[in-house]
């Protein structure tokens, strides 16, 4: 029982922190109707600039943060300046190709500055661990759920209630039709990105804090997938269920089969869902008329 | 060989070509730096004292970014070049080209210690510098054997890959042939987990009590915080690629009290041969320590080729690829002043050695146990 | 009148005119809460043009989407009926459809952006051929001799509807009124039985409308195709048409001769308004 | 319907607007050229002018480049790899040929585009409020406006749009133009699709927008005779430039206009569809 | 692309549906055939391996740009396709002890097969949601792969025996070229054909519009399922190729990063262009080898930058890819074609 409880907790803990990682996606693909490649990446350079705050110039962890999200917005807002507003209107696929590339920019760039070496984690989010009915959990993995869910819950409510954020959906529907509603799209474009960048230093920032700051980070994109999909594409809440599900299938799944089933287990749990409810958990439907 | 037009041997006087296939980028960029970097260094000091029977050795340094497809390429290029040697490094890349070093008989050397390729019938350019991960693994456990008083039982955590699966059935072999009494698992880890709880918690629930790694650093430092984490009564055992600094510098305290089987000496148990790259490191405003033991493992390893090269030239012949082997095969054992057990190759057998060291986790530090240690 | 010869007979039904060539019955369609039809039976005689008309929302197209089974209808029956008998439409695949030689237009243009006029009139001829991948990849041979029989027919179609100058161009890049008749074209080379036209003149001007006029009533006339047809347009529709269906959201108010409805207070209330007809 | 039905009477109707500020050009379109895809010339020297508080036409057959032309004043041509090449475009007395197109819209010029457009995964509401994003936030109760004139939008605020009929997708295209309260209205082909009683209600609405709140209005317009009937000025655009212009009268009464736009026959009257003949004169004005 | 059918005027429709109908555009296709007959003899040995992988990379990426760029059916799932065809024709050489060609003909025909049970999901699902879809398939093919010991070998790698033929063994890389060029050249003409004929057409028509294509007769669930198959027919073709050419079968071969760069390939060349799709293959696998040269001889040079050098050809190569797509989004086939318009139209602009 404890071992399940254990899994369970671990569970979460990772499925919010897939969620978070999850979003940076949504938020892009909601407004631009682009899938980013380069999400990963994008967490690997968030969790180097804040190991860059904290490390190399010496701030205190919640400083660092500060300077790692503002570093990310900034970033974010360039990335769409150069490299996604010249593609606006391209073919979908096209643009994500040029995330792809803009992976392999970011990626060698962050190599260039800190080389190869994985480096420890700047250690700040509470360490010990709480212990319930035998199950162990590390505190910074309990923030790390309370941190995650924090975030999605506010962006579900932007995109719902706010006129920005109907802006932005307008924007994915039909850019040249909210054009003639004076709706900036390179404004909302930029907003997009700079967001699913600052989500995704948060996101770096924990997940750094459990794994380590290293090139590998950057595969954690690649796990998200099954997740944006399961919720469906555009869904925040949608994260939310997909990042539980697929956190707690693969820590089940490791703990009672094994036999390296947990990497598959979400791809087939994925395919077996998206053939009932084929745009994910809470996806939109395309919308098919003639 | 076939070296096709413009192909110029390395004969003669001049500088010795030979080829290096690196990860500088790729997945295993992190080990395969330092690494890389103890090659090069190792031709540029030997270079400096004159290089050999005043020949340089002109290494050409490629990144492959551990794309196969990418190595065939280099290495087609270095064939071109005229190089009789070619330094490689991963798994995939050493398997890939296994059969065109043999037929354009080029002695090849890597990291990938598989235990398939110490034999000349199937590979039969192939030469293996360190001990086989499975001669590692065996190391690991006898070790663990007298440690348990020959009752313990282990889980191998091993990467999901041709590299990680390796040592695993030689083990579970070695325990049966010798009546060890270990109980034996084995749990594939996957790539980018955030922790490998559930299958602790199944290693747990098996009894192991040791936990033999086979993985590179970063993997296995995360699975040792999450030991610590769960409070587990568990010891791990790192084989090769995570056993070293990056290991307890990333994994902290937990790495406290670990055991790492590792055939290279690493710069925190100085011994004789740690000076040369030591002192050329210095006399470059770098440090040995900073570099880590990859670092002197690369250095090694491009100094047997030298040795082998050197042999060929003493023995008055050619420099070519063919001539290099039968060097390699007949030369004496190649002394690393205790930074490995000599080095010798032969004819039946590719397997350099079959000694290694074995280290504990002591405040932060490799601590030698043991060296030379033989299954 | 001039009058144009046809090789190829564009029209492939066998049944004699005024027999009973699609009947509809009962049938009741809805999406979520919304009934887009209720009840709706009609008939639909060979060699006519039916109209179709309605205000917006009426559930027209929708009727259209049932016969050619994009949407299923949870009740009643669409018969089509052919020489060998009847066929019931509801629990069909459109491509099945299709190949009983219903064809249609769409209400919002629905080519194939990328290809050009040629090819998406060749695909009007999909239903004729016979593909098999090995011989397309060999292309000499039956593939190739297939493509120029098919070609034939198609640029007769072509010469109907005077496009021969847009043959080649990607259909996203022409014109509105020259996408319209594509749209036309392509359901003319399936050489239809029943031919559904979905608002076929929106957005023209008087003088295309006269053309495209023209065009239905030259499949209709020389072809004998038998036509059901969406239009806003009541002068189109009461100059062209033999008999017309009246929807007011989702029910049939009225169905007659074109004289008949249009002086029906019904159709005036929830149609043509005050339309003043000149 | 009702309160669309009362603008039927305003029909034909000039409005009441003050003449001479009619007669500033609030938007004039000087001799541009506007080339697709580096390749393809659209326009070849089209000019325009729209003079403050009045209702202007543009006529033209498929292809001539109606849209073309309102794409290039309210500044969506980047968008689709076209470009103004020469000349240029002024609103309200200053240069807007190179200015961002949501700009343009905050300058007071707005685009219900050909098609409809709307956003198919918004609803109904959501739609309007997207409309409205240039006067920032608003509430509910601005909302109707739009609401009084199509009371159908209100009954389906709650349903996504892309589900509406095509009518109705109409009406909120336009519903959500209005919502930015623009100084010129542009709208593209507005009655393409709908039914006779609608046609006639939102050109009546057109009008009645003109008159009451002086809203300046272009209009791309098949239906010539509805068009020319609420407008103060007409042009015939024939293959990327204007080929004729004059007051909505002066156009009603000629032949051509008659003949190629009107569908009127030579003595006056409809002609017959079904008698149209194959090989008709074709008179172009080039 | 309207001005591309200006000027060329056909007396019947059989000379109309030639792929070349100029002299102009026949004398650049006796110029093209003749220098890839040269190459072989004049290249050395290192660009023969990057002609012979590039010839590869042609016939995988043709079928990956029926499915992606003619149907429409975005695809992540490559890379599994590629393995499913190596490890087949290794198995079934190895083995099965059946003669190179059969084996590899026998592994494009499985991977066919296997790629249509892959391709079912698309029958549901569209745009990244299929894209997904896929990913799983390669996910799920490689696990597969991995621990289906008995008939894979497992995580091993598989050796296949160099490549003999009536006596004659395969070995360098100028032997190859004559049997990877043929292959491709036939894989990039059936591919045209393809496309010249109903079946092709029907593959477009589902990409533009599957349901007006539905009601235009054409069966969108064979149509869709059948371009799986032929995708991952080509891509089987291309896997098996590569076994027999490399002498070595390893699922690290195939990993998602394969997919990516076949995806690289489709889109740099050009979606839904054939030609495209060769000019892709030559820039993406070039790239790399190019850049490398590039660094190395900038080692000489700057002598401080050669620990930096793989970041920066990281970053460069990402750059032009980047820089690419920016600059024309639909591929080196439309740059190709501009350039051909503007030789053609010169002096005039329009
Ligand atoms: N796929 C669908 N999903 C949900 N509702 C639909 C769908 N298709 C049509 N409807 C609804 O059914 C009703 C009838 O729509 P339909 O398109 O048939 O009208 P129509 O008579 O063709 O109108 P118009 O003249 O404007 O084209 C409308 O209320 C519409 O919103
Ligand atoms: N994005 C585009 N790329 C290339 N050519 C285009 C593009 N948009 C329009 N064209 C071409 O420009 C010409 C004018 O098109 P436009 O849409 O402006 O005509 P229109 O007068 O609005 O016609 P309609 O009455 O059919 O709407 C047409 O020949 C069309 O093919
Ligand atoms: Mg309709
Ligand atoms: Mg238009």
């Amino acid at each position: 029982m404890s071992d399940f409880l254990q899994m369970t907790l671990f569970g979460l803990s990772n499925g919010a922190i897939l969620a978070l990682a999850a979003l940076g996606f949504v938020l892009i693909y909601k407004a631009t109707r682009v899938i980013n490649f380069a999400q990963g990446h994008f967490l690997l350079v968030g969790a180097y600039a804040f190991y860059a705050a904290i490390v190399v110039l010496g701030l205190h962890w919640s400083l660092a943060v500060l300077v790692g999200v503002a570093f990310a917005a900034t970033l974010g807002v360039l990335v769409e300046r150069f490299v996604l507003r010249p593609m606006i209107g391209e073919e979908a696929i096209a643009v994500i190709m040029v995330t792809i590339g803009l992976s392999s920019v970011l990626g060698g760039g962050v190599q260039l500055f800190f080389g190869t070496t994985p480096r420890e984690t700047p250690q700040f989010l509470p360490s010990g661990a709480l212990t319930m009915a035998g199950a162990t959990m590390p505190w910074s993995r309990v923030a790390a759920i309370g941190i995650a869910a924090a975030v999605l819950v506010t962006f579900s409510i932007f995109f719902t209630r706010t006129r920005h954020g109907i802006a932005m959906r307008a924007v994915a529907d039909d850019q040249q039709a909210a054009l003639t509603m004076g709706i900036s799209v390179r404004r909302v474009f930029a907003l997009a990105w700079a967001l699913a960048a600052v989500t995704a230093v948060i996101g770096g920032i924990l997940l750094a804090d459990l794994s380590g700051v290293s090139a590998g980070l950057a595969g954690f994109g690649l796990i998200v997938f099954p997740v944006v999909i399961l919720g469906g594409l555009d869904s925040v809440p949608g994260t939310i269920v997909g990042g539980i599900i697929i956190g707690l299938l693969v820590q089940y799944t490791a703990g009672y089969v094994g036999g390296g089933l947990e990497q598959v287990v979400p791809f087939i749990v994925l395919i077996l869902i998206l053939m009932v409810r084929p745009y994910g958990l809470f996806g939109q439907t395309r919308i098919e008329r003639v | 060989a076939c070296g096709g037009p413009g192909a110029e041997e390395g004969d003669g006087d001049g500088p010795i070509p030979i080829g290096v296939i690196s990860d500088l980028s790729g997945a295993t960029a992190d080990v395969g730096t330092p690494y890389s970097e103890g090659i090069r260094g190792y031709a540029e000091w030997l270079n400096e004292q004159g290089g050999i029977d005043g020949r340089e050795l002109d290494l050409n340094l490629n990144d492959y970014a551990y794309d196969v497809a990418r190595a065939e390429q280099l290495y087609s290029q270095y064939v071109n070049e005229g190089v009789v040697a070619v330094q490689g490094w991963g798994t995939g890349d050493t398997e890939a080209l296994r059969q065109k070093v043999a037929q354009d008989e080029l002695p090849f050397m890597s990291a990938s210690y598989a235990e398939t390729l110490v034999d000349p019938e199937e590979s039969p350019y192939n030469f293996v510098v360190a001990a086989t991960y499975s001669d590692q693994m065996r190391v690991a456990l006898d070790w663990v054997a007298s440690d348990s008083g020959g009752d313990g039982s282990v889980a191998v955590f091993h990467h999901d890959s041709p590299f990680g699966t390796a040592p695993v059935g030689d083990g579970e072999a070695y325990i049966e042939d010798n009546d060890l009494g270990l109980g034996y698992d084995s749990y594939a880890m996957p790539e980018g987990a955030t922790d490998y709880v559930a299958q602790l918690n199944r290693a747990e629930s098996a009894g192991a009590e040791y936990v033999v790694v086979q993985n590179v650093s970063s993997p296995a430092a995360m699975l040792a915080t999450n030991i610590a984490q769960q409070n587990l009564d568990m010891t791990v055992v790192c084989l090769n690629w995570c056993a070293d600094e990056q290991f307890i510098d990333l994994a902290g305290d937990a790495a406290e009290g670990h055991i790492m089987v590792q055939p290279f000496s690493p710069p925190s148990d100085p011994v004789e041969g740690h000076s040369e790259p030591a002192d050329y490191l210095e006399s470059q405003g770098e440090s040995l320590e900073d570099k880590g033991l990859h670092y002197v493992q690369g250095w090694y390893t491009m100094h047997v080729m030298a040795e082998g090269i050197r042999h060929t030239i003493d023995s008055g012949q050619e420099v070519t690829g063919s001539n290099l082997r039968d060097a390699l095969r007949s030369m004496d054992p190649v002394n690393t002043g205790e930074v490995t057990v000599p080095i010798s190759f032969d004819a039946d057998s590719h397997r350099g050695m079959e000694g290694t060291g074995i280290y504990q986790v002591d405040d932060g530090e490799m601590t030698t146990v043991e060296r030379g240690v033989t299954p | 009148m001039i009058t144009r010869s046809y090789r190829h007979p564009l029209n492939s039904s066998r049944l004699e005119p005024g027999e009973p060539l699609l009947e509809v019955s009962d049938i009741r369609l809805r999406f979520g809460g919304i009934t887009a039809l209720d009840e709706v039976s009609l008939s639909v005689r060979q060699g006519t043009v039916h109209a179709v008309i309605g205000p917006n929302g009426a559930g027209k197209s929708s009727l259209l989407n049932c016969i050619s089974g994009l949407y299923r209808p949870q009740d009643g029956t669409i018969v089509v009926h052919t020489p060998a008998g009847a066929h019931d439409l509801t629990r069909r695949k459109p491509h099945r459809i299709a190949q009983l030689g219903v064809a249609r237009s769409f209400q919002n243009i629905e080519l194939f952006r990328h290809l050009t006029v040629l090819e998406n009139l060749m695909l009007g001829r999909h239903i004729h051929m016979r593909n098999r991948l090995t011989r397309s990849l060999v292309w000499f041979g039956p593939a190739r001799r297939q493509e120029l029989a098919h070609r034939e027919l198609v640029e007769e179609v072509i010469d109907l509807l005077q496009i021969q100058s847009v043959r080649h161009k990607p259909v996203g890049a022409l014109a509105y009124g020259f996408q319209k008749r594509v749209e036309l074209g392509r359901a003319l080379c399936m050489q239809p039985a029943l031919l559904l036209l979905d608002e076929p003149m929106a957005g023209m001007n008087a003088e295309e409308k006269e053309d495209m006029a023209r065009f239905v009533l030259d499949a209709h006339e020389l072809a004998g195709v038998t036509v059901v047809l969406i239009e806003h347009d009541m002068n189109v529709v009461m100059d062209i048409s033999d008999r017309v269906s009246v929807l007011d959201f989702g029910r049939l108010i009225a169905d007659g001769a074109p004289e008949q409805v249009s002086t029906d207070p019904d159709v005036a209330k929830a149609y043509l308004g005050e339309e003043v007809q000149a | 319907m009702t309160s669309a039905g009362d603008s039927g009477g305003q029909q034909g109707v000039l409005p009441t607007g003050p003449a001479d500020e009619r007669d500033e050009a609030l938007l004039a379109v000087n001799n541009i050229e506007v080339i697709y895809d580096e390749v393809i010339l659209v326009l070849r020297g089209m000019s325009l002018e729209v003079p403050r508080g009045s209702i202007v036409a543009m006529l033209g057959s498929n292809g001539a480049g109606k849209s073309t032309t309102l794409k290039a004043i309210s500044g969506l041509l980047p968008t689709e790899h076209g470009e103004i090449t020469d000349g240029s475009i002024t609103f309200a007395g200053a240069d807007v040929t190179a200015m961002d197109a949501a700009d343009r819209v905050r300058k007071g010029m707005s685009l219900c585009m050909e098609g409809r457009r709307v956003f198919e995964h918004l609803t109904v509401r959501e739609n309007l409020v997207a409309g409205s994003y240039t006067r920032g936030r608003i509430s509910d109760s601005d909302l109707d406006i739009v609401y009084t004139y199509f009371p159908r939008l209100h009954d389906l605020r709650g349903r996504t749009a892309g589900y509406l009929s095509g009518g109705e997708q109409q009406m909120l295209a336009i519903g959500r133009a209005m919502m930015a309260e623009p100084t010129l209205l542009m709208l593209d082909e507005p009655s393409l699709g709908l039914a006779p009683l609608l046609v006639q209600e939102i050109f009546g609405y057109i009008a009645r927008l003109n008159a009451e709140l002086g809203t300046t209005v272009l209009v791309v317009e098949q239906n010539a005779s509805r068009a020319l009937q609420i407008a103060h000025h007409g042009y015939v655009m024939e293959q990327g430039r204007i080929v004729l212009d004059g007051t909505a009268a002066e156009l009603r009464e000629n032949p051509d206009v008659k003949e190629f736009y009107l569908g009127l026959g030579d003595e006056g009257g409809r002609k017959n569809y079904r008698e149209v003949k194959h090989y008709k004169r074709r008179k172009r004005w080039l | 692309m309207a001005a591309t059918s200006t000027g060329i005027h056909h007396r019947s429709y059989a000379s109309e549906l030639a792929l070349r109908h100029t002299s102009a555009e026949k004398f650049r296709l006796v110029l093209v055939v003749l220098a890839v007959l040269a190459i072989p003899f004049v290249v050395s040995p290192y660009w023969l391996t990057i002609a012979n992988q590039i010839g590869i990379a042609v016939i995988g990426a043709v079928g990956l740009n029926i499915l992606v760029g003619y149907t429409g059916q975005i695809s992540l799932g490559h890379g599994g396709f590629l393995a499913v065809g190596a490890y087949s024709s290794a198995i079934l050489h190895v083995r099965g002890d059946l003669p190179i060609p059969l084996s590899v003909l026998l592994a494009t025909l499985t991977t066919a097969v296997i790629g249509a049970f892959f391709g079912i999901p698309a029958l549901r699902l569209k745009g990244l949601y299929l894209a997904i879809a896929t990913l799983a398939s390669q996910e799920i093919i490689l696990f597969a792969v991995r621990n289906w010991e008995a008939v894979t070998g497992g995580r091993d790698a598989i050796s296949v025996p160099r490549m003999e033929l009536g006596g004659f063994v395969f070995r360098q890389d100028f032997h190859w070229y004559w049997v990877i060029l043929p292959i491709a050249v036939l894989a990039v003409i059936s591919a045209r054909n393809l496309f010249r004929t109903g079946l092709g057409r029907s593959f477009m028509a589902v990409r533009d519009h599957d349901i007006a294509a539905s009601a235009m007769g054409v069966d969108v669930t064979r149509t869709k399922v059948l371009a799986f198959a032929v995708s991952s027919g080509f891509a089987g073709l291309a896997g098996a190729l590569t076994a027999h050419y490399t002498g070595i079968v390893t699922w690290e071969r195939f990993t998602l990063e394969e997919s990516i760069l076949y995806l690289a390939i489709i889109i740099v060349g050009g979606l839904g262009s054939i030609s495209g799709t060769v000019y892709g293959a030559i820039f993406m696998i070039t790239l790399p080898a190019l850049i490398t040269r590039v660094g190395q001889d900038m080692q000489g040079t700057l002598p401080g930058i050669a620990e930096k050098l793989p970041a920066v050809q990281v970053v460069v190569f990402g750059l032009v890819i980047v820089l690419f797509l920016i600059f024309e989004p639909r591929g080196l086939a439309r740059i190709w074609q501009r350039l051909k318009d503007y030789v053609r139209f010169w002096p005039f602009r329009y």
